[in-house]
């Protein structure tokens, strides 16, 4: 069974006021990528975007934004990463940077490298924090952030696709 | 650099730059020139010259008449008094003219009596001779090519091999074309060439001399020791052959790097050339023209000169089957098949020679 | 390694304008282009017009140019078609030299990729793909010899249009793996027309390698016509060939139909 | 003097540059441009297929005639992909249905002053 390739884009959306995370969701951040590949890239960039690019997943809380693309395209979105600026959402422009933490050939390396990503975090965030309640807050935000459903569902989705595959 | 997306990626190009001297014993220009049997260009720039020296000009104007044969049959070619008068006697040249080497049936007569026939998959299966498929083709073959030698005793007349090629050029395949035909040979009153297709509508054509003088050139310095130049004092060879292309193109080298246009300038170290002499020919031409040039050149020097330099490029049909000798040519978006000579004072020279994108890399 | 072809050029009243198109494309260097007559296929039967011979367009053929020959010009059918049982064979179709269909639904696309007696599967360019390509049905295609049709006029026109033409472009050649894909012009004016050369470079930026993209101008739309001769002698069992052309046209063009047949995947 | 030794250098995909000789044509030919916008009309070109990235790569405009808007291009190899699909997708200059026709393409200068497809 031969599948398209992917590449996975794991990046952090840092904003200058971090609560207004909050606000985020897939579309806004969606729309504000493909914008900046456009600007990037130009028609040619925006005709890739089209090629199964997607927000396969995005934490609200955290920032941690995982990009699903093409092998084949993505230096070239990735490249184009640096011209998101501020994102959109609920008729708010939020200044923000996204930058990309790891890129990898399957949803588990990058699952392994998050994990080892927010081990450093919690060690970084704990002693920063000044109640308990502050701690387990901060332990829950970051646990929360795991790639386990999206890889199974993405084993779903190859399933289906394998059908489409076999004759090869 | 990194790349961001294949289209980075540009066909593969390549140029062989030589250095050597003439009077060197190994020295192969001469089989360089003599091998590279279709020429449709050859221009000389002569630095610190006004004028064509008379040398040149006499020759010039004494490079063989060629002609225009229309709907030419191949088989003529293999008739015996055809092949006897004409082929076997040398040096004859042919080229069938409007065929295109990327889409259409191609066909040549290299002096050495070698018949290459560049076919698309349909007439070579029709025709049933026995070819090799060609280098270009993708994925399956869809061009082959057929080299026939008709200097060799196997082919003459009477035996079975040559009937055999006769019979599928005549018969089964009647292959024809319009041809561009040249010959160098002095005795052309025994048996003049276009009696042999007065059948056939024909022209004769006398190739187009153009020359001009150009005037406060700025000019790279070579060294002929030095191919790859010397920082502060020479420039190296691809510098140098650019610059070579823009003086020939009309392409301006005073200009500032700078300049919102085109930081295009003429390499340094340079010095100003006061006048240059360009002298091209267009035509059907044969190696033996080429050499007599390229030996005037060097006479051209005997007496000091000005000139550090004179250099002498020579176009190859685009669309030729062969570049050197047998090797195949083709065209894949520029059917590059030319070679230059730079030729030094002291007898040094320098060659670029360039071939297409899938060519063998020149000889 | 075979002529260049440009297998769409847009049917227009407008002789004229029809004359200058193709007039340029000779002038580009193709040697073989099609006249393209779109009909949208509707539910009850609809007459299929004749197109109007090549006779009546020109007195005399442009010269291709480069060559000594002059241009071949086609008559294509194109069936937009929404509904299966809308297509259906219709013996008005002899009339024209190629047929091209224009699925507009996945379901369509299956169809005509597996049954439909077509030699040309139009890929939209001017507007989103509504469904992804599945490689069954592709494959299907490459093995009956029915080639992928990608028109680059809109992409020139509008640039919204590029990006869709670039992304579906772009989604059917990892699909396809290059095969089986042809591009031509759909040009409507001599300006919309470019270069054999220009478009064998475009095909890169539609996802094509360098051999697969010259391919798509050149022997690629060979083969589609000699796709179409076997389906119009009904997979090449009968064949009957005027001869009145001269012997050397007549290898040329000529091949005999069990060579075609053959040769159909080159 | 000593004569010069054998030297021999294969230069395999070593140009630098590729080179364009190119025409740019309209409806009715009396459109005229300066140099200046002719290659404006290309930078802009490029930037609306590539982008601020993907157009970010010089090129030159060695030679261009006002009256018959034909030109020389210069461009690094690895822009001749993208620089060529520009102009072939090019189809207005202020609002006037134009096109660009490429003549002959190569990695060598030198070869655009012979092109024996020109010959007649």
């Amino acid at each position: 069974m031969v599948r398209f390739k992917s590449r996975y884009l794991l990046c952090e959306v840092r904003m200058s006021d971090p609560p207004s995370l909050q606000l985020l969701d897939d579309r806004s951040v969606f729309t504000a990528l493909r914008n900046a590949v456009s600007r990037a890239h130009g028609d040619y960039g925006a005709g890739v975007c089209g090629l199964s690019f997607a927000v396969k997943y995005l934490n609200a809380r955290t920032g941690v934004l995982f990009l699903r693309c093409r092998k084949s395209h993505y230096r070239l979105i990735w490249s184009a990463l640096p011209f998101v600026s501020s994102l959109e959402s609920r008729g708010q422009r939020l200044p923000c940077a996204v930058d990309c933490l790891h890129v990898g050939g399957t949803i588990r390396t990058c699952q392994k490298f998050l994990i080892r990503y927010n081990a450093r975090q919690i060690q970084r965030l704990l002693p920063q924090c000044r109640s308990e309640e502050e701690c387990v807050e901060v332990r829950r935000a970051v646990m929360s952030c795991s790639l386990k459903e999206l890889e199974e569902e993405e084993e779903e989705e190859d399933e289906e696709r394998g059908e489409v595959s076999a004759g090869q | 650099l990194t790349m961001l997306t294949d289209l980075e990626k540009c066909p593969r190009h390549l140029l062989v730059c030589e250095k050597s001297n003439f009077l060197n014993e190994k020295s192969r220009h001469d089989v360089h020139v003599a091998g590279h049997y279709f020429n449709y260009k050859v221009s000389v720039l002569i630095p610190e010259c006004g004028t064509l020296p008379s040398g040149l000009k006499s020759i010039v104007n004494s490079i063989a008449k060629y002609y225009l044969v229309k709907n030419f049959p191949i088989y003529k070619i293999l008739e015996e008094k055809f092949l006897e008068k004409q082929v076997k006697a040398g040096s004859l040249c042919a080229l069938s003219y409007k065929t295109r080497i990327d889409q259409d049936n191609t066909f040549a007569l290299l002096p050495t009596g070698k018949l290459v026939l560049s076919l698309d998959k349909d007439t070579y299966e029709d025709l049933g001779l026995e070819g090799q498929p060609s280098q270009y083709n993708h994925k399956v073959p869809v061009r082959y090519v057929i080299t026939v030698d008709l200097a060799d005793k196997s082919l003459a007349p009477g035996t079975n091999k040559y009937k055999r090629v006769m019979w599928a050029l005549k018969e089964k395949v009647q292959l024809r074309s319009d041809f561009l035909m040249a010959k160098h040979k002095p005795d052309e009153e025994e048996c003049p060439l276009a009696s042999c297709f007065t059948d056939y509508q024909y022209k004769e054509y006398k190739p187009s001399v153009s020359t001009q003088t150009l005037s406060d050139v700025p000019c790279p310095v070579i060294h002929s020791k030095h191919l790859k130049g010397q920082a502060e004092e020479s420039c190296d060879s691809q510098e140098f052959v650019e610059w070579l292309g823009a003086v020939t193109a009309g392409i301006e080298c005073n200009n500032e790097a700078s300049t919102f246009l085109s930081t295009y300038c003429c390499p340094d170290p340079r010095i100003i050339m006061g006048k240059a002499c360009l002298c091209t020919v267009t035509g059907f031409l044969l190696p033996e023209n080429i050499y007599q040039l390229l030996e005037e050149i060097r006479h051209y020097f005997d007496e000091p000169k000005f000139a550090p330099w004179s250099t002498l490029t020579v176009h190859g049909f685009s669309d030729s089957p062969v570049s050197w000798s047998t090797a195949e040519h083709g065209f894949h978006k520029g059917g590059e098949n030319m070679y230059s000579f730079v030729i030094f004072r002291n007898d040094d020279y320098w060659l670029y020679m360039a071939t297409g994108a899938h060519d063998a890399c020149p000889p | 390694m075979a002529v260049f072809a440009d297998l769409n050029i847009n049917y227009t009243d407008d002789k004229k304008q029809l004359r200058d198109i193709i007039e340029t494309a000779a002038h580009l260097g193709y040697s073989t282009v099609a006249i393209n007559h779109l009909i949208d296929l509707q539910p009850k039967k609809q007459e299929i017009r004749k197109p109007a011979s090549v006779d009546e367009l020109f007195r005399q053929l442009p010269v291709v140019q480069g060559k000594s020959r002059p241009i071949k010009v086609l008559n294509r059918l194109t069936l937009g078609v929404s509904d299966a049982s809308h297509f259906r064979p219709s013996a008005d179709l002899k009339y024209y030299d190629l047929v091209a269909v224009v699925p507009k639904t996945e379901k369509l696309f299956h169809a005509a990729c597996m049954t439909f007696d077509v030699d040309i599967i139009c890929i939209t360019v001017t507007e989103k793909q509504p469904f992804f390509f599945k490689r069954p049905p592709v494959n299907g295609a490459i093995d009956r010899g029915v080639f992928f049709e990608i028109t680059y006029t809109p992409a020139i026109k509008d640039s919204t249009m590029r990006r869709y033409t670039i992304s579906n472009a772009l989604s059917l050649m990892q699909t396809c793996k290059g095969k089986n894909v042809i591009i031509s012009s759909g040009a409507e004016k001599p300006l919309d027309l470019r270069g054999p050369y220009d478009i064998s470079n475009l095909g890169l930026v539609f996802g094509l390698s360098e051999g697969d993209a010259k391919a798509a101008v050149s022997t690629n739309c060979r083969a589609t016509l000699l796709h179409a001769e076997t389906r119009k002698t009904a997979l090449g069992v009968i064949h009957t060939i005027k001869k009145t052309q001269t012997v050397e046209e007549d290898q040329e063009q000529e091949a005999p139909a069990s060579k075609r047949a053959k040769t159909k995947h080159v | 003097e000593e004569p010069a030794s054998y030297e021999r250098l294969v230069l395999k995909n070593a140009s630098v540059y590729h080179y364009l000789r190119i025409s740019l044509v309209f409806q009715d030919s009396d459109k005229r441009l300066s140099e200046a916008q002719f290659k404006q009309l290309i930078i802009s070109a490029l930037r609306d297929l590539y982008g601020e990235i993907g157009a970010a790569f010089p090129f030159d405009v060695l030679k261009f005639e006002e009256n018959t808007l034909k030109a020389i291009i210069r461009v690094l190899s690895s822009g001749l992909v993208k620089l060529w699909s520009a102009l072939t997708l090019l189809g207005s200059y202020q609002n006037e249905p134009c096109a660009f026709r490429i003549i002959q393409v190569s990695p060598l200068l030198l070869a655009l002053s012979g092109n024996s497809r020109d010959f007649e």
